[in-house]
């Protein structure tokens, strides 16, 4: 994928994209659901590849970014009426603003001082909706995009529809994530991850290309939470939890971190885990006790054994360590 | 006044057992340069363990060292079985730093869901024969109590002899030696390995401590000691991640902050108070109170 | 804005419950989704694992022992009923993914008894739009009787409002010039609670609120205690989960504070052998705690409701301490099946819709507490006894075993009446008949 | 005839940094490595104590295989590897890094004698024993590491570069007292220099590498003498 052109990428873009659209017609809509839920997860982890895997940047706090994306989105739509595909965009904005300001206290952190510093806010920051009427307390503020647009044909289920947009989103944002990175900004974020003493003596500002990194991650991020809330019809603390932030990771570390590409395999990774280990348990059967633990056991023992045998992700082509 | 010293007795309490659990994750990162989310999925196997040892001795001080001794052999197996082979298929490559993270938190839901199939999802209780009456003085009744007291002085113990055997034994010198120069170590014949997975297993003896101390004060659940994890965590950047001072230090700014904004701001938000302390200390300090002079890379 | 967007969503669930209305008439061979000539499929939503799940995670079971018990005893119209136990971990994503499972896979009739308020919240678009039953959510958001927003949805538990206005017509009957604190939660669950409050005319000496996640930490319930003694309350209510009363209990315990400071615990953290598990040795604690409930107490064995769930939890759910819990999910059931039988024996969910709206409120229920379900309202129970709980947990009724007093009122801001508590006696045998 | 390597390979990834490499050092010889940057001396040695895998080839001390064997059991079997770079752990004090060379060994009695001897040695690190080794200057601290090297009672003693980033009154006193060590103990030495004149200057015998492979090997005064081997390879 290196040697492409940006108008290439693009061409290819829409290729995936209209395969992958035309493909819904023909899934259940389930199968549509969880479509939509892997492009979200794609893209929120693409937000941390972009973080740790090019900048070297640790975030346990995802979560909470696309908590404040979700959020943002659902106030510009009910607060200022505006449309959700711009609500959308100021959920985008809004993430990238938190990004920023995180982003310059993240700079002067490394490591476990940031991974520490972020996982407080993982859960620090959900709990806040409690403390403002405006964000609706422990039952969440609804979001409502309301159906497919008529133009677009008459049987078209809510969840196709989501799947249509989120995946359109995904690919958007993977075709600029990947022209950005063959810029000199992504060698920048290359250079600062593998020697940030080097970038710095190469005349790098280690801490804006941190900063602006971080800005960037978050603003995906924000996007990703704006669609998940799409997704849910909500926004809600108890849906933005630690352990959002703890899968997200999990899918980057399953994507082998500085693959952006692996973003994809990782986000459906997340979503077959569950079922996997739910249907796994299904057949196996026991008591209460035991059907109910034993998907946590199944998925515990899945993540172990795929970090010990694939550390770095998928072996995908195209690329150069 | 007396809101005040109650205040400071609360956050001591609660500041010895984020110590406790503080410590727990400075001893695995000094060993290994690992975040141990497992921490607290360990702590609560050996509490629960304890908790078995109890209903079979009907002694909670004899149960005390069943669930330090599972707690220690937990973490110890871990590194060997899980962390170990991991650290050598990552050396060098982007996910050096992080995948022990993710491996630590799929250890963590395996022992979790474990224990909700051993023992249920339920509230068991893990009781001490200790009163949880506080101490009076006078007419008042201090927020204090015998319990309260054995934690203190519980976690006291734990950093002494912790302390004791880093300062002044050869396997203590051997345990700081290979968690800073692993090499060097080697060669003046220092088995690394070996020292890794003590290190861990002294971690979780704490973390056992840990455990065992604060369920009497609440209840045993497979999640029950979830949080502790976070202000254990919290703790540890706090006080510098390398420092056992710095555990203590960073456990007890945070168990006293927590007492004082619970009595004068109010407990809605206590977890933002988390985040905000963090980034004032870290702000001043990017390393913690007590982090390395010469930061070292995750 | 609120109210515009509330009606195009009325007009939209009025729609969308007409179109399938006329579905469901225009097409009077085709059997329901969820249901054979020998099956009815329902399916829950609940914490089986988490943080959550404690206590909660006993009410699938009990629904479940029930169902056996009348699937014994010849079924639903000779159907049996199946219940399909999906664990979200009290996170509304995986409600939602659970649910689409239940829903579009697994394909149930119905959801009954579906747990957490953010969790039904997540799921309303996709139960609205496939119009799938939800009986008897188990949460106390008065929003869910709202039937523009949730037109398919029956809260059965009183809402926390509810409650709260019924405790503040106790208070006043019974604790006039007393200085009352309250403690909350701080999320919808204390906040409806207030608005509760605050419709009865309650004055607080201090109100105390606690962030729904720091209840185990054990920094907190002792700082309560502080706060109590320097608003020199004698009197505290307690709107919290189980596990933060019986902090509180322990705490003030611990501060030789017993009898000094009356507690009055509101239904959800009331449950007294959860809380006696909890407290462990300090259980003494409890003794004189008052509590609110609409259930009777789960140890009045004079009750004929609690004997006859006490028998099958015997039978059907072995091993299983009987509490408030399996009390809980047995009345749902029960409820449940007297739906079901209501819908006839070719059951469709408008049907069932249907046969809940215009019967729901004779039926019989080990509620103290009457039944407001009519065509215009989806409020199930608006009424609570007041009980005081001995050092074994137990709630005791003040008039004596089986004699309860009742204050209800209605989910508005109608008055509170109190009266002798008097409900439809059980069927035979518990197995419904209507 | 005590260390002996015949066609050793060593890599690094895809680089071959020792290249079928052949030698053998005698007991109580003083044998200086010498090759330009990147020649794979430090492979060499990394290779001996352990610290890098042989690929291929054989390699014995005293008659018994040490291919595959891990650093920490050959410190045991006497082999002392003082690594490049002033090998102190600065997070100790110097005291504790002087234990540290003697941290497995059970005789503690000749533990302190030996520890006795490396202060005999280097008197300015009896001065500072309690001080952190990260207050030590360059010079103490390559005592320190030799002297670390000491206490460990070593049969064969492996140093890398010690002159490196030296001051050259330093780099005097650090080859004396290397020279007067093997004098002392009667121990086996080899000796990794860039500094090929100095390290000639008290070895027996030198071993003159490139790019991996063995170029020439022979006496020390020969080598000093060899004019072509002078200009390629000793620099001066």
């Amino acid at each position: 994928m290196k040697h492409k052109s940006p108008l290439q990428r693009f061409a290819l873009s829409i290729v995936v994209g209209a395969v992958l659209l035309l493909a819904s017609g023909h899934i259940d809509e389930l199968r549509a659901y969880q479509g939509a839920q892997i492009a979200i997860f794609a893209i929120a982890i693409a937000s941390i590849v972009l973080l740790t895997g090019y900048s070297g940047q640790i975030s346990l706090g995802h979560g909470a970014l696309m908590a404040i994306g979700g959020y943002a989105s659902v106030i510009a739509q009910i607060h200022w009426h505006l449309p959700y595909p711009l609500a959308f965009i100021v959920g985008t904005a809004i993430g990238a603003l938190a990004g920023f300001l995180l982003g310059i206290a993240a700079a002067r952190l490394r490591g476990p001082y940031l991974a520490g510093t972020t996982l407080a806010l993982a859960v620090g920051l959900p709990s806040l909706a409690n403390q403002f009427h405006i964000l609706g307390g422990e039952q969440g503020l609804t979001f409502d995009v309301g159906t497919a647009p008529p133009w677009i044909g008459k049987e078209f289920s809510q969840y196709r529809w989501f799947f249509w947009v989120c995946v359109t989103a995904a690919l958007a944002i993977f075709w600029l994530l990947r022209n950005l990175l063959s810029t000199r900004y992504g060698r920048r974020w290359r250079a600062v991850r593998s020697n940030p003493t080097a970038a710095a003596l190469s005349g790098i500002d280690v801490g804006r290309a941190k900063v602006l990194a971080f800005t960037l991650s978050s603003a995906v991020a924000g996007l990703a939470g704006s669609l998940f809330a799409m997704l849910l019809g909500l926004v809600a603390p108890l849906a933005f939890t630690l352990t959002l932030s703890f899968t997200l990771v999990t899918g980057a570390v399953l994507a082998g971190v500085s693959n952006l590409g692996g973003s994809i395999v990782g986000a459906v990774v997340l979503v077959a885990i569950p079922e996997l280990s739910g249907s796994i348990a299904a057949h196996l059967g026991g008591s209460e006790k035991v059907t109910s633990n034993l998907p946590g056991v199944i998925t515990g023992v899945l993540l172990i054994l795929t970090v010990l045998f694939a550390p770095n992700g998928p072996k995908l082509p195209h690329r150069k360590r | 006044m007396t809101i005040f010293l109650n205040t400071i007795l609360i956050g001591l309490n609660s500041g010895a057992i984020y110590s406790l659990m503080s410590l727990a994750l400075v001893l695995v990162w000094r060993s290994t340069r690992v975040v141990n989310f497992a921490a607290a999925g360990q702590a609560i196997l050996s509490t629960y363990l304890g908790y078995e040892a109890m209903n079979r001795f009907h002694n909670y001080w004899l149960s005390l060292p069943v669930a330090v001794i599972a707690g220690a052999l937990i973490s110890a197996l871990v590194e060997a079985l899980v962390m170990r082979p991991l650290a050598k298929r990552t050396k060098g490559t982007p996910v050096e730093a992080i995948a022990p993270v993710i491996a630590t938190l799929g250890v963590l839901g395996l022992i979790r869901s474990l224990a909700g199939m051993i023992w249920g999802n339920t509230f068991l209780q893990y009781t001490s024969p200790l009163s949880s009456m506080g101490f009076k003085i006078g007419h008042t009744t201090i927020p204090f109590s015998p319990q309260n007291a054995a934690i203190v002085i519980g976690s006291v113990v734990v950093m002494a002899i912790f302390a004791a055997i880093f300062k002044f034994t050869r396997l203590g010198l051997s345990l700081r030696a290979a968690s800073f120069q692993p090499e060097i170590s080697r060669l003046s014949g220092v088995r690394v390995d070996r020292m890794r997975t003590i290190g861990w297993a002294f971690a979780g003896a704490a973390g056992a401590v840990a455990g065992a101390l604060v369920t009497p004060t609440m209840f045993l659940s497979p999640n029950s000691l979830d949080l502790l994890l976070v202000t254990g965590f919290v703790a540890a950047v706090i006080g510098g991640l390398e420092s056992l001072v710095g555990a203590v230090v960073g456990g007890l700014v945070l168990g006293l902050g927590f007492a004082f904004i619970l009595q004068y701001i109010g407990s809605s938000i206590i977890f933002s108070a988390a985040f905000v302390i963090l980034i004032a200390v870290l702000l001043i300090r990017p390393q913690g109170i007590f982090g390395a002079r010469s930061s070292r890379e995750a | 804005m609120l109210a515009s967007r509330r009606t195009k969503g009325g007009i939209f669930a009025a729609a969308t419950i007409a179109v399938a209305a006329l579905v469901a008439s225009a097409l009077p061979a085709q059997a329901e989704t969820g249901v054979t000539s020998s099956t009815i499929k329902l399916g829950i939503t609940v914490p089986l694992t988490g943080a959550a799940a404690p206590g909660y995670n006993k009410i699938p079971g009990a629904m479940k022992a029930y169902f056996d018990y009348v699937n014994a005893n010849g079924g639903v119209y000779g159907r049996k009923i199946q219940l399909v136990v999906k664990d979200d971990g009290y996170s509304p994503a995986t409600t939602l993914s659970v649910t689409n499972d239940l829903i579009l896979k697994d394909k149930v009739f119905a959801l009954v008894g579906t747990l957490g308020t953010a969790n039904n919240e997540a799921t309303t678009r996709l139960v609205n739009s496939h119009s799938v039953p939800r009986l008897f959510v188990n949460t106390g958001f008065s929003g869910f009787a709202d039937m523009k927003k949730y037109p398919t949805t029956f809260p059965l538990f009183p809402s926390y409002a509810t409650e709260a206005k019924v405790m503040g017509k106790y208070l006043a009957d019974n604790f006039a010039g007393k200085k009352v604190a309250l403690i909350y939660q701080d999320d919808d669950f204390g906040l409806d609670a207030i608005k509760g409050f605050t419709t009865a005319g309650t004055n607080f000496v201090a109100k105390i609120p606690y962030s729904a996640f720091s209840q185990v930490d054990p920094t907190t319930a002792p700082k309560w205690v502080t706060a109590l003694v320097a608003a020199q309350a004698d009197t505290v209510i307690m709107f919290g989960v189980t596990s933060a009363t019986a902090a509180l209990a322990g705490a003030i315990y611990k501060a030789g504070l017993l009898g000094k400071i009356q507690m009055i615990l509101g239904s959800v953290g009331s449950d007294g052998t959860t809380l006696k598990g909890l407290l462990g040795p300090l259980a003494p604690a409890l003794a004189g705690t008052i509590s609110a409930s609409f259930l009777p107490s789960a140890s009045d064995a004079t009750d004929e409701y609690i004997t006859l769930f006490k028998s099958i939890n015997a039978q059907y759910n072995a091993g299983q301490v009987f509490d408030n819990n399996i009390l809980t999910g047995m009345n749902t059931a029960m409820m449940t099946v007297q739906a079901l039988r209501a819908a006839g024996t070719t059951p469709t969910r408008a049907k069932l819709i249907k046969a809940i709206e215009t019967k729901g409120s004779t039926w019989a229920s080990a509620s103290l507490s009457p039944i407001l379900f009519s065509a215009t309202s989806h409020v199930g129970y608006t009424g609570y006894w007041f009980g005081k709980l001995g050092a074994d947990g137990n709630a005791v009724s003040a008039d004596g075993p089986g004699k309860y007093t009742l204050y209800s009122t209605d989910s508005g801001s109608g008055p509170v009446v109190k009266a002798a508590a008097a409900r439809p006696a059980m069927p035979a045998k518990g197995l419904p008949t209507n | 005839m005590t260390l002996q390597l015949s066609n050793v390979k060593v890599a690094h990834g895809a680089i071959t940094a020792i290249d079928d490499l052949t030698f053998t050092i005698n007991e109580g010889e003083l044998v200086t490595i010498i090759g330009s940057n990147g020649a794979g001396k430090t492979s060499l040695l990394r290779a001996i104590s352990g610290l890098l895998p042989v690929e291929h080839g054989s390699m014995s001390w005293r008659g018994e295989s040490i291919v595959g064997k891990r650093p920490e059991d050959l410190v045991r079997k006497g082999i002392v590897h003082v690594s490049e770079g002033k090998a102190v752990i600065p997070e100790l004090t110097v005291s504790e890094n002087l234990q540290l060379g003697g941290i497995w060994r059970k005789d503690r009695a000749d533990v302190a004698s030996a520890t006795q001897m490396a202060l005999d040695l280097f008197p300015r690190l009896a001065e500072r024993m309690s001080q952190g080794a990260d207050t030590l200057s360059g010079g103490e601290r390559q005592m320190l590491a030799i002297g670390r090297a000491i206490v460990a009672r070593p049969q064969l003693l492996l140093l890398d570069e010690p002159s490196l980033g030296l001051a050259p009154l330093v780099i005097d006193q650090i080859f004396a007292a290397i020279d007067s060590l093997r004098r002392s103990l009667g121990i086996t030495v080899v000796l990794v220099e860039q500094n090929a004149l100095s390290a000639l200057r008290i070895a027996d015998r030198g071993i003159i590498i490139n790019l991996g492979k063995l170029v020439a090997t022979g006496a020390s005064a020969d080598l000093m003498n060899d004019p072509a081997l002078r200009s390629a390879y000793l620099g001066y």
